[in-house]
């Protein structure tokens, strides 16, 4: 069925509830509303409020309660409505979330998912733009994950719910409606950790994560006019991190090109150029780049797009890299 | 509150125009916004939150920065000098402890000024709120803190926010007086409000005010209320309009006629047309603008980062 | 009781003598620590704090692996199949929301238990304490909450912690009973706490009892309380030692002597022994055990580093 | 006067607050206790209960407060008890007071110091041994600056102070009482954003902070009795660091070992990782290493030495470098 990534996100999250009782979705205006995105739209009527909860206003104490569901064995869905109103969160998160299984040598795992919209190219208001998700990879303990299609964000999200660690789930909301995609309706999860390349090619690798893989693509097709055979490796899983798909592929290719919207100091983008720096330097035949979003704060609209990472920067991106 | 409702409505229509963002309509507010306003003083400090706009066009600021802000400018949250409004908190209550801190510096420097904190009923769940009264209340700050109770934070409804039977009495958890009023009646809530003012100017410590009232629009532009609650409730509330109660009464003293009106509603345009046409011919931000103010110097790696922008937007012959 | 305080003892002892950590010594607190704990069954749930020797102790938990955690090990939170005790949270207030989602838990699978969770006077003051209370409110959730006030968080006494009369009267911001007891009375504690957990199991929804107590020793080990406190003030409460009361109180019911009290006494250190010696022969951490919780599964690149540790520690002939 | 860094923070604070009335203090028990490490010792007897500020617990309302206070003018400096306390705060230093600079295009900056020790090496409780600057070193506005001396800690604490900009000041809590040094009791503040070289070497280039310093010092004098020798570059400022220092350092020395506490994974060493790899990457002549602990929670006291990083592992870093 051709869905966008909305319908993908909601037809997972209702097979999976209709499949496991212990899955249960909370958040803010996740029930009656269906999610300020439709997410959630329709789990309210059919599974009720005590399973689609709709909870105060008080990020810390959704993340929390999500943390107490998984001691009596629930598997909690929490939505953030915006990656840039998680922070309050931030302490049950780090300290509590993802540290549970060590805590308690097993003992208490917490498999909670939380979901949170992110990135730029809404044209949204303040806080409503974040792309930070390097902050979460830094957490031992927390899997983070970004789907780029319809069809990624279904299995993923469904291997997510799933899986027995914390995993926080990252939707590129310039991504919710923006294509259709033949998504099974029976389909089990995707793999989580591995990354896939998306596109083959020899003269360079692009690594890129969520709204950046449309964005990538388009610059890849554009450079193909020019002779450039660009390999795309979607990460997905942001952390912990496919390692050894990025070094095959920068092994092969001796170019590597990575991008993020996030700002570019500490990004993730930091960390795959410091792997290949230490694993895989005789490869190189350049020097390793990243297009991103510069240091500052994500401008408001009138001037977001000064900001915002898309296909022209990441073709220049890639002429720089092969001018090298 | 004529001017409050004008410039509201029309920042609905620029939205739908594609003229301005996302926009938080302050209809049914006109009340509780202007009479939390009017008593304050030059001196003291006000500490908005994101639906405040007749606070903010009763202090003096100019309706144009408004629209400035809510078209996608940061240079909008600009206060002229000598106007102590700190810029509005969009993320859920982050401004009451901040206002607490402004009222601890008043203490420190012995001074004798207000600080006034506005939120919605939602951010009453934040714990933001929680320390930020439980720190006015320790130290005995010259604070003020006005709740608009609007019964819905987005698709909430204010019973499903709280089990408490009133926001007010949450004041009682931290030490200090709360009071309930009838937030449509701005009148009673300059009473309330202005009493807790000057309660804060004689170092009597902070209040709270929890102003009763009906958020009449949707949350934002982008969300759509008919979703989540009764077209019922909102009839109730319709005739319950602040602008008409004020009308009525204004009227029974004696100082209301339709000339009068018509003035005001004339000026009220009039004044709209002219801060949206000002808003309008402000420039879009440069690149310079967007990396100018992370720090106060520009750090070298900001600086190469500025150079490289400007070089792509040369090059793609932008 | 005397368990605990021989417990309690022994730890201070154990650090002093640089076989346990930095330790958070329990002394004052043993009749609200049992007496929150006494009421409990075995399908109840627990969120504890980092004072809660007696707690521990009165549900069963291994006295072997408390010492053990405290003397430096993650392996001694391990809670014992069949108890329901989450571990003990370090970082202030953050069990109280976790604690209200067991209770929405409990609620959604139709269970009839109660979750309690306990905390201190100064959590009260964090954003946590009001979001995970306010949650209760609203979903009735089967919880009871459990403040020890004991006067002191670190350096601030209660009466700079909040200018609220009383913790109790907190609860009633969030439509929750609170009650305030003599938390240096087991049978009181055991009373309200009992109240609130029969409530919760009868799905009437949460409580809060605030149990007035005080701490008689340092915040921890690492703390010096003679700083800050006044000697005459812990003299006074040591007066109402806990465990002197109770043995009074037993006295008095005719089921006390000094025989029972060599019993119970002598068999109390005989356990803190054989817990000591037991906790004191586990083996420390190996670099697998440190690697091996952080994920379900071991990725690659923790593989690779726990490799790399280990090739460390070759080299260097450990 | 010889004084260690406890002692020499306290004179930074106490002279500063003399010389400045602007200057506040508020934390939990940074009053009448005078901190819990006595780095504000005397302070409240000195200025009194209004400037030398015992709160509730409650970190997010400290930070708050203390950006509330820059309204009128103050510069309050606020102590976290711990790095490991410091997430519930999270969302203030993040959205609030990194932004409101660019928020009010300099109408309202927020001149706060944020005081906080971290790090490993006491044997301390869980969250007590936190090394997550690398978190801090992402936000935009945020400036991050670590001392590794008690002269360094006075000088750059006024710094700090000073500034108009937000500055998280981080204390290696292994520091503390580690060793004195004689600091000038006339001490005017040392610059931000510049990294110092404390020992000239041609070999190789060991980038480091804070506790990691005296660590790397000792493993230099220990590869130069095998004929190594090491460059060391504090590098002070986190963010925005000097990448200038930095790069020039490593062009000479043609390897760059990075030394952190913290876990690799998007620890700050892998954007140093990074710009060398973009930058210097034609002057490298060996891959760039990275020192540091391992993506795990930081152990309780009874493994904790498995996970800290000595001079030792540093020892056996540069061995690894210079055998490549």
């Amino acid at each position: 069925m051709m869905l966008n990534m909305v319908q993908a996100l909601n037809q997972a999250l209702e097979q999976e509830m209709e499949r496991d009782p212990r899955v249960v979705v909370l958040g803010e205006d996740v029930g009656v509303d269906g999610g300020v995105f439709r997410v959630t739209e329709g789990l309210y009527g059919k599974f009720g409020g005590e399973r689609v909860i709709d909870t105060p206003l008080a990020e810390s104490g959704i993340i929390g309660a999500a943390i107490g569901m998984t001691a009596l064995g629930l598997r909690p869905v929490a939505e953030i409505q915006f990656m840039g109103f998680i922070y309050p969160a931030f302490n049950q998160i780090l300290s509590h979330a993802a540290r549970l299984r060590n805590r308690t040598r097993g003992r208490f795992p917490a498999p909670l998912t939380i979901r949170a919209p992110y990135g730029a190219g809404l044209k949204a208001l303040e806080h409503h733009s974040e792309s930070t998700e390097a902050l979460f990879c830094q957490i031992p303990g927390l899997t983070v994950v970004v789907p780029s299609s319809p069809a990624e964000a279904k299995g993923l999200l469904l291997a997510a719910i799933r899986a027995d660690d914390p995993v926080l789930f990252l939707e590129p909301s310039r991504l919710y409606r923006a294509e259709k995609e033949d998504v099974p309706e029976i389909l089990t999860e995707l793999p989580l950790r591995k990354a896939r390349i998306i596109r083959d090619g020899h003269d360079l690798t692009v690594v890129a994560w969520g709204a950046m893989i449309p964005a990538a693509l388009k610059a890849a097709e554009s450079a193909a006019g020019s002779g450039v055979s660009a390999e795309i490796l979607d990460l997905r899983t942001l952390s912990p991190f496919d390692e050894e798909a990025v070094l095959a592929s920068v092994g092969r290719t001796g170019r590597a090109l990575i991008v993020h919207e996030a700002p570019r100091q500490c990004g993730l983008g930091a960390e795959l150029a410091a792997v290949i720096a230490e694993k895989s330097l005789l490869k190189l035949e350049a020097p390793i780049l990243r297009v991103s979003g510069p240091d500052i704060t994500i401008p408001l609209p009138k001037a977001e797009n000064l900001y915002y990472v898309g296909a022209e920067r990441i073709a220049r991106g890639i002429r720089r890299l092969m001018e090298f | 509150m004529v001017l409050t409702r004008t410039a509201d409505q029309k920042a609905l229509k620029l939205q739908r125009q594609g003229r301005l963002g996302t926009y938080a309509p302050s209809q049914g507010h006109e009340a509780c916004q202007v009479g939390a306003a009017f008593g304050l003083r030059a001196e003291d400090w006000i500490f908005p939150y994101f639906r405040d706009l007749g606070l903010y066009l009763t202090i003096g600021f100019p309706l144009a920065s408004y629209f400035h802000y809510w078209m996608g400018n940061e240079a909008g949250l600009i206060s002229p000098p000598g106007l102590n409004l700190y810029p509005l908190s969009i993320t859920v209550a982050a401004q009451i402890p901040q206002a607490t801190g402004a009222g601890m510096a008043a203490n420190y420097l012995k001074k004798s000024l207000a600080v006034l904190a506005t939120c919605g009923d939602g951010a009453t769940s934040e714990g933001d709120f929680h320390e930020g009264l439980n720190f006015a209340g320790v130290f005995r700050t010259p604070n003020v803190f006005v709740c608009y109770d609007n019964q819905w934070a987005i698709s909430t409804p204010r019973s499903r926010q709280t089990a408490s039977a009133t926001i007010a009495q949450k004041a009682l958890a931290y030490g200090i007086p709360g009071i309930q009023v009838d937030g449509n009646d701005v009148l009673a809530v300059l009473a309330a409000v202005g009493e807790g003012l000057e309660r804060a100017r004689k170092r009597k410590g902070p209040s709270f005010v929890e102003a009763m009232t009906y958020r009449m629009g949707h949350h934002t532009t982008s969300d759509d209320a008919t979703r989540y609650r009764d077209e019922a409730e909102v009839k109730t509330w319709e005739s319950r309009d602040p602008l008409t109660r004020f009308r009525v009464y204004l009227k029974g003293k004696g100082v209301w006629d339709e000339a009068f009106e018509r003035v005001v509603t004339e000026k009220a345009s009039a004044d709209v047309e002219a801060a949206v046409a000002e808003a309008e011919a402000k420039p879009a931000g440069a690149p310079e603008e967007i990396f100018a103010w992370t720090f106060k110097e520009l750090p070298p790696r900001l600086a190469g980062q500025l150079a490289e922008l400007k070089e792509f937007l040369r090059e793609a012959g932008r």
